[in-house]
């Protein structure tokens, strides 16, 4: 097992597609991804499951080697300051195969 | 008259299920139509409301007229938004005076297809081009409330100017309902009266059911918009009423003026007084991240849509049967 | 004649399709229906019957003798989770008791749903008004249930009271089911012959192939409950099949009383042989979080909604072609 | 003659819809159909292609012809997995080899729902059987793809045996949409004449317009595979288009031989040229974890299928009109 | 980065409300929800995909200042030992905006 | 609160059966699944959301006893191994009621 930093991220999904594209130019070995999470934060609460759509959250986490969490944080907080959401940083083991 | 072809259209199936659905959320019932149900069915109202239109059109042949009445519609889609703006910005910043204008400029097409069940119910012919203009109507505006709102905010977001502009015109004009929309209309154009006796079974004759049903669940959501109205204030609520009486009204004379039929004056009229809820939304949540949502959805939602619904529409048509 | 009135029914469309279900998750099979869909399905039924009740309402009007049914229908839905409450308190807790008591002392909209095509396959006549029966009998047994688990138990479960009750009466009056059914009954009153042709294509014609759809996915949900029911013991499996007997018996016998027609017999017989599996496990779960739903669940979705289906509907109809 | 029947094809309202939707996705429209909606779609056309099979079956009775035919059904799903594999051994590894080997033994009931579509609007008849031929021919290739994938490779995968068979049998042999198939063929059999009537409303008359937009959303999805195409190369790609015409060819040449009428040569020309993309992926991905899914389901559903259902179909059909 | 406390939430759907609230009552920031989660557990296993929805879990998260933790466990333990689930905390980071 | 495992995994649905096999064999108190998780990694992008189902990840977590994760890590990394996905493994605490 090799320690890995697991970096979870709740995003309206509007910007999910910038969030992914982050990871992937910061070179993740991958990202998961949950759609339509509602969820209640600083702009008020978000059901998620509307017709229209806007008030969509989604959830995306990426297990990343804690070398690169370092030049991810900047780039994500930039984003999350425009667009709201969060952003957590937990230290965890990952199993290699 | 007009009170009673008001009061008459309250009375109508579409609409009685819309009020049904408002009274559950209110009275707190758990019923809910599950979120693809209700995309699957509003997908289905386009198509056929599409292909339908296709269909009328190949029937009827193009002729001036229409020409003039879809370059009508095109023009109020960049005019209202403009002058929505301008208005809007006495009592708003920026962005979400952009916003407001780029929602109100657009259109909502189930207040259109509950405005072609309503003239069908009352057995008033209306040409296939119309869901033409629609489309036409849906993405112009959203360019036009953007535009405004970065011109007078001097603020950048951090994202590159490029991009935003090309995912701008992706999301205005290849905007799901727009492509299935002129898609279904253009298939009915080709296929014509050799292809819709075989889809009426499924795209014609169960319009009507399919509308209550939905119109159910747009009641249930527009309910709950109601209440996020608190914030609204005094001025944008009397701003989601007043709006699309003087659209609408506007409408209704300038169809007068380029001579259009009854029925194709009554639906421009309900595109220029309807606002998006769907499309505008996304494309602006993302152009302009610091509008509140707050604001131009449950306004459009939750007033402007519920007004339309149960009294604009007659209201339009009575000033259409008064002046035609 | 009664056996080949059950035979029949067992080579009904809809009832095959059930056992397909059934089957299907017996054999292993991964057919599966999308929750959502089966939710849809399931809307779409309660509108239709909803509706088409309101209409056949404003067709025949009002009598008397619809309101001594309904009368006896709500009458149904209170005692009969009482005296099942004190036989099922002989082998069982008193939360398991009163959650199973509610279960039965409600109504299968499904079952109801299915029993209706029966008649209208049979050409028996009904009243819309049984839809209001049904939407009436779909409450009151849960505010009894509960009261009767809560009397006999000392346990306070350290939630406050009122709010407890306050949440139940919601879930049990404002539950979707009843607000869909009686809107629907109420839109196709006010709509009436005027309303009903337009619908009749989405609401009306599809109604058996939708109901057959339907029923394949209750086939699969219920044959996965049986799996479910060793945990119940023999007790409890005889409660499943003897209960609705002996209610549907009891509503043939007192309809015959009140002077009802033979197909409101037969609903009514169905309304009180049959067990809830939607609306009461909700709202039993938050009020009584005791009771096991691996006993009330099982017994009523998987032993008495497939006999009802199969067996009982034509079952309780022999009866009445007995009678009447 | 075989042009003109492409064109027409090509402008028939299914096939339309189906461009819409890969052109949407090339557009980069974010149109969508909810993945339960899509289900849903796809469920019902197999119940509506099942029940509708039944019914013709128990009107036309059985036949030594339709034994005859099924019977080659059940041989063509052994035979073009075995000489696929063999080919394909010639450019990929074993695992690919077989995955791709199962794919097109098996069939798209989406190709022969369209297909069938074709046949009505061209008003040519076809045998009720021909549903349950469809049913016969999508498992067999499963079994043999991996066995023969298995034996020409040594490597285990740590699975035991036994259970990988067990499983793979399951997978095959009672995967949803045989049981569907099988399941409404078996009803309306039963059902007949008295059953069909009473579910036509549903099963019937939408079947078109439900295509239509079933269709959509595989363009949509044809178009996603599509991108992923590159990564094929050309020697697959020319597989792809290859393959159906020489087993539709061949298919059409053996159904005259033994005695077929013309729209059961057509249907048996487009089961044996089509490509699973449901089934056999499923089973494939579970028995050969090796074999890289970005081979065989952009072969299937991003060439195959859009060439079966554009071209494919009317190329089988002008084949038999020249020979019979 | 701040360090916060992630707590995570297994319970039946129809405690949701009760969860969350007692999530807003204790002044959380925030809290993130995924509905109809299938599981196992004491109960048995839950399915989560059925008509009558009443086997569904709902799953909840929310990143919240550690001191906020201490009283927020005894009210989650209260109410899981009512109606089952599970409750996790982790030690994690947060990214500030 | 106890200390416990949370073990995360991400893996193609169509072997899910076998990892909560394995959970259930090494005798975890439960585990909770998202189904249809789209997602990247080294096998590519997937959309989790196609007619097919065929590129559909499944997410499982587990919480369990610290003793117990020795024993399950190497039969998941054969299977990951395998099917590809990922394992995830971090500590945390778990509120007993
Ligand atoms: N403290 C938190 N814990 C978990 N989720 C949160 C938290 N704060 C915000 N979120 C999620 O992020 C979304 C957007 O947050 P906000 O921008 O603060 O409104 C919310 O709807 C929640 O789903
Ligand atoms: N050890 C565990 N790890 C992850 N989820 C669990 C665990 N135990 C229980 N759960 C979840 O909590 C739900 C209810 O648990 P229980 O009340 O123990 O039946 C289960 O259906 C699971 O979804
Ligand atoms: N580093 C990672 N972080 C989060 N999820 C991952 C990661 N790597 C892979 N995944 C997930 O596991 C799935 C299969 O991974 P793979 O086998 O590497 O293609 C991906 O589609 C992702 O959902
Ligand atoms: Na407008
Ligand atoms: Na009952
Ligand atoms: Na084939």
């Amino acid at each position: 097992m090799s320690p890995v930093h697991k970096l979870e991220i709740v995003v309206d999904k509007v910007h999910l597609r910038e969030v992914t594209r982050l990871l992937d130019d910061a070179g993740v070995s991958g990202w998961t991804m949950i759609p339509d999470v509602p969820g209640k934060g600083g702009r008020g609460e978000r059901t998620g499951d509307e017709l229209t759509g806007v008030m969509s959250n989604c959830y995306v986490f990426s297990a990343c080697e804690p070398e690169k969490t370092e030049g991810l944080i900047e780039p994500l907080r930039a984003l999350l300051r425009r667009s709201g959401g969060i952003c957590l940083v937990t230290e965890c083991k990952s199993v290699i195969h | 008259m007009e009170l009673s072809l008001i009061a008459e259209n309250l009375l109508a199936a579409p609409v009685l299920f819309f009020l049904l659905g408002m009274a559950a959320t209110w009275l707190g019932s758990d019923l809910d139509v599950p979120q693809s149900i209700a995309r699957g069915l509003s997908l289905y109202l386009l198509f056929s409301i599409g292909i339908h239109g296709g269909y009328e059109l190949a029937e009827s042949g193009w002729t001036a007229g229409m020409l003039s009445i879809l370059g009508v519609a095109v023009l109020s889609a960049i005019i209202v938004p403009i002058w929505s703006f301008y208005i809007l910005r006495q009592f708003l910043g920026p962005n979400d005076a952009g916003a407001i204008a780029a929602t109100y400029g657009s259109i909502s097409a189930v207040t259109f297809v509950t405005a072609v069940d309503f003239l069908r119910s009352n057995e008033v012919e209306f040409g296939g081009y119309m869901v033409a203009a629609m489309a036409l109507m849906e993405s112009p505006s959203i360019v036009v409330g953007v535009l405004l709102a970065r011109l007078s905010s001097e603020d950048g977001n951090g994202r590159p100017k490029g991009e935003l502009w090309r995912r701008l015109f992706q999301e205005a004009f290849l905007n799901g309902a727009v492509v299935i929309l002129l898609g279904s209309l253009l298939i009915g154009l080709v296929t014509g009266d050799k292809g819709w006796p075989s889809v009426e079974p499924f795209a014609g004759a169960p319009f009507k059911g399919v509308l209550c049903l939905f119109l159910l669940e747009m009641g249930l959501g527009a309910a709950r918009q109601v209440k996020a109205l608190a914030k609204c204030g005094p001025f944008l609520l009397t701003f989601g009423i007043v709006a699309p009486i003087v659209h609408g009204t506007g409408a209704v004379l300038i169809a007068r003026l380029i001579g259009a039929s009854a029925g194709d004056a009554t639906l421009l009229a309900v595109l220029c007084g309807s606002a998006s809820y769907i499309a505008v939304p996304a494309a602006v949540r993302f152009a302009l991240p610091k509008a509140k949502p707050g604001l131009y959805l449950p306004l459009s939602l939750g007033v402007t849509f519920p007004f339309n619904v149960s009294i604009g529409i007659p209201l339009y048509y009575a000033l259409v049967t008064l002046l035609w």
